[in-house]
């Protein structure tokens, strides 16, 4: 436990994180700080353009391989799996009725993009690589979990889904830039990376840190409108779930045989919880189900979670099971 | 100048349900439309504001229609079957309007 | 369908404000409101655009709240003495909505 | 509260053409107005959207004015020269105001 | 040939093209993925600013010469003279009636900044240089191209101006940000370059990627509206009038002596069509044209043409000709 | 004199300056160059953020230090005695009533941040340091202006004072958001400055010039609405104020031993006048004041002097009496 005291220290010291409390301390103090929407929006389009990219980059001298397969097929399995463990937990910790429990089960078979960029900060700190197919394997990961709620809330998704669904699921904006700029990275290679490098490379942390402020601010607001929605056992849930998710990341990773990077990043994408994708697809699909649990839970209380404690936790988990490997 | 009858619908619904709402009113024979942005907002299920948000998921826009007044029932008609199950504010009033050809 | 009577207030106001009469509102028996932004306008106290202005101060923003015509009154009182010395021109309009429960 | 009658014009029109519509609105002695965003559309020219468009060339504004009813037949008047050849989707409606004075 | 087609795949795989395509990309097949116009103006802002100082800079040793007075009446006449090429050939090839063919004539006089850009970075690309001044060049083109198409319109384009027209188009936001920046990169020279470089040098290439990719969601969205607007001929004037246009450019700037670069960006400038500046005084002065077809030919098969193929073709051009001069 | 004039050539020749007045100029001219304002808000920030953390940064090596609550001390001081010599001047030098004169007077005890800011980076073009609390003193000077105006008003300012007010006075975003960052850079040090150096550092210059330039826009435009708003008086006032309130900020400084750096930093804020919270805080609390005599006199008339004459007076004030001092 010394090693996570000592990465939970570290990760807890590092500005990006600061940045984050930061956000949320000046929301629950109900200060009027605030970042522009457009403007988060269009940092959430550089950090995916940039992590896609530079994933691309890295497997451009490999090419695409049976390992990136794999890694999929663990990421799209782990993504429908994991609703159906949420829902179970939510059941017995909860007093959430199906329709609900299913939309929240969705979001933590899902993932957050920003936690994943999170984690592959954490790594560059403490010097470790991942393979760069990991970001193509979050893209796969947005969608089946929505699939697989939708399944338990009518026995019979299809009902849910029109074809306009269908789209908006797959061809949502963050999936499609993800593979996208994998590709145009995988393409380009180093030598399209020299050409961009001081705009999606240096400064990345920098730009990190911003968004995490107002990440910070959204979860400390959604903290402050949480009274009345989270109940215990919600907020217990909030905190299991993302390790159950992690622990059957490390499981899935190390059956296919992922780097120790590679091993944390799984581990990161399957404990978090998605607060776009999955939310706008329940709001057409499931517009019964009230944001106000969904989206608390997965913003207010397992992202600060996994951002703070999960990351080091998840990645001691990793370092544990990948020297136990070797 | 001579002023005209026309009925101005407004509706407040989930950013994400926009373009289903808009097919459903070209259905109905709506010859146009505008879509103003909500800033923020509260009711039966709290508050929300644009800058809680990432993405629109938890966004609201206001879909504003200028209709001939015997148009209103078949854009009803078709509107409330999706708006129903959704936030789906619905309000009509009455209005003039100068230019009846444009509708 | 069957439409019911409901009365529409719209209210504009510094952004500083908002909150302000808001609360106001929601003391006055409100079950929802909107907030839709203002980009500029012009009055008495001259010009101004959102683009001018560093931080929201400069700005307007416009609260919109249905409610059923009896409840006029009482969300008059309540918001009125808020607004009275601030900008705070407030509109009030007759319309039709379908679900009336949701007011 | 005695509440008084009053007019709320609406104007949908090109966002370059709007400072010319309010400045002939105030040549028309009104004495106020609000711009008000548009994020998207339809009409018999197709479909667009703010996110399309660089500029604001492909945009529209909706310009809003509260006046006093005697005063629409001057404003109309003024107005409408200037937004016929254009989109230019004028509505009146009628509306009660809590103080005239402002008008 | 050969050269072109080297050229060509260079371009067309380069980080800058590739993410145009996926924003074209994204658009066609209906993906939700959007940038918010607030950024989009803030970046075009950033890049004329950036293109204005860079072009100021590099004069600075030399001061303003007759050249740039040469090169300034050179784009003002292509500017003006352009518009009724297009209008000619638009009567021959499309049954557009005169308003409309007028219309989309300015379009093609007016030039499109951003392609200039692109043309500046396949210039950096080949470790060529320019004219510093051919930014101040771009600016003094975008207004002349109205003017000669209300001219057509009414045979007496005053009575479609009034002063305030006059004062949008010559004071328009791009014409003053590009002189501005200009003349303060030519006030400040080296000096003022080492203090902002790290902000407009080394992430420009960057952060023109992420303007591209929301120039093709625009230019896919927009082809995916064109059904029904895009005839044959209007389709085959898109793609040949560029080429017309950067002939003339190659003309006109080998009569004034241009370096093979200024050649280069001369003919992309007259290649180029405009969507900023020419719509919205259209929409103001000839309210009956179509939006619907003067934005999409530039914004939907010119641009593109130009970004992917035309580059890489007036390139080529501009080299053989100053080879054959020198 | 001969150093203020080679100072202030200096000032109005860097990129910064001129950036300003090409925004000043083109909204003088009318022209339609805009920058959006969540651009604008999104940029401020970052601006904060970056001098904060910079701030933080430079003390960390230090600590907390009693030179730090002397300094803030002398800017809560100067912050509440400025507003009742600016309303002792205006109501000789003007016809203000007493609760328009009372709101002007809150704007001059309060500050601008990025009048300091533009005065941090005059100091780094001339390789001078300061005090790295500088930054937690201008948060301190925020607010006590306000109360001083409001007691003058009604000898009973708390009357108007809501408990709504003191906290969107005590925990405005620009306050917490330069605390909030101040002490990150002191937790985080010369570490976490390495990790986003390449963003809050290299490009912040550039990013100043983006941000004056809309500056400039603001202010050309306050002054093209100023017609009818700004007497004689008025204007002479908002000339004249900033240099008093800079001699108050020199005397406080050199009683509290700031070095030459920070004296000038203390003597910026202290003639500085605020454009967003002092505004935000009147609409509520006093509302019958006229927003168009406030901002226009802190806008059009003491910011653009402040940031072309007064940094170089000021500098050579504080150089002046460091030199007589030491
Ligand atoms: N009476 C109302 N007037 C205006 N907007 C409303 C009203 N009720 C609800 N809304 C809007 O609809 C959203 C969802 O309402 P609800 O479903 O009641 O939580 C609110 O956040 C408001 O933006
Ligand atoms: N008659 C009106 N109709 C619509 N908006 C108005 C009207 N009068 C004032 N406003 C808005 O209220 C703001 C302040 O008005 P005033 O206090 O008269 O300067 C204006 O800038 C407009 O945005
Ligand atoms: N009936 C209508 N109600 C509301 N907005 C409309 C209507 N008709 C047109 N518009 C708006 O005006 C724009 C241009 O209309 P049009 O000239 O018919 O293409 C549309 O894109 C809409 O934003
Ligand atoms: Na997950
Ligand atoms: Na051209
Ligand atoms: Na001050």
């Amino acid at each position: 436990m010394d090693g996570f005291f000592s990465l939970a220290i570290d990760n807890l010291g590092s500005p990006l994180i600061l940045s984050f409390v930061l956000g949320t301390v000046a929301a629950l103090a109900r200060s009027d700080l605030s970042f522009p929407e457009a403007a988060a929006k269009a940092i959430s389009v550089y950090l995916l353009f940039a992590i896609g990219f530079k994933g691309g980059v890295a497997i451009a001298p490999y090419g695409l391989d049976v390992n990136l397969f794999s890694a999929l097929i663990a990421g799209v399995v782990l993504s429908a799996v994991v609703p159906f463990l949420a829902f179970g937990l939510l059941s017995v910790m909860t007093r959430l009725d199906r329709t609900n429990a299913a939309a929240v089960a969705a979001h933590y078979g899902s993932i957050s993009i920003v936690t994943f960029v999170a984690g592959t900060s954490v790594l560059t700190s403490q010097g470790m690589s991942s393979e760069g197919y990991m970001v193509a394997v979050a893209a796969a990961m947005e969608a089946p979990a929505i699939l697989s709620a939708l399944w338990l809330i009518s026995r019979n998704g299809s009902s849910r889904m029109d074809a306009g669904l269908w789209r908006e699921i797959l061809l949502n904006g963050s999936i499609v830039l993800l593979i996208g700029s994998f590709l145009i990275g995988l393409v380009t290679g180093e030598e399209g990376m020299r050409e961009i490098e001081p705009f999606i490379g240096a400064p990345f942390k920098g730009v990190l840190c911003l968004f995490l402020l107002d990440m910070g601010l959204i979860a400390g607001r959604g903290i402050r409108n949480s009274r009345g929605v989270l109940t215990p056992g919600l907020f217990a849930f909030g905190l299991v779930m993302p390790v159950i998710g992690a622990s059957l990341g490390l499981l899935a990773g190390s059956l296919i045989g992922l780097s120790p990077g590679g091993l944390f990043l799984l581990a990161v994408l399957s404990a978090s919880a998605s607060y776009i994708a999955v939310p706008a697809a329940m709001r057409v699909a499931v517009p019964e189900a009230d944001p106000g649990i969904y989206l608390t839970l997965s913003l207010a209380i397992t992202f600060p979670f996994n951002l703070t404690l999960g990351l080091p936790l998840y990645l001691m988990g990793a370092s544990a099971i990948s020297g136990g490997l070797s | 100048m001579k002023l005209y009858d026309a009925k101005r619908v407004a509706i407040i619904i989930e950013a994400p349900m926009q373009e289903r709402l808009t097919d459903a009113m070209e259905q109905a024979g709506v010859t146009g439309y505008s879509v103003l942005p909500v800033l923020a907002g509260s009711g039966k299920s709290g508050q929300w504001s644009a800058d809680d948000s990432i993405g629109r998921a938890g966004g609201l826009v206001q879909v504003i229609c200028i209709v001939r007044p015997e148009a209103i029932d078949q854009l009803i008609d078709h509107a409330f079957p999706l708006v129903q199950r959704h936030i789906g504010i619905i309000t009509i009033a009455d209005c003039q309007v100068l230019r009846p050809e444009l509708f």
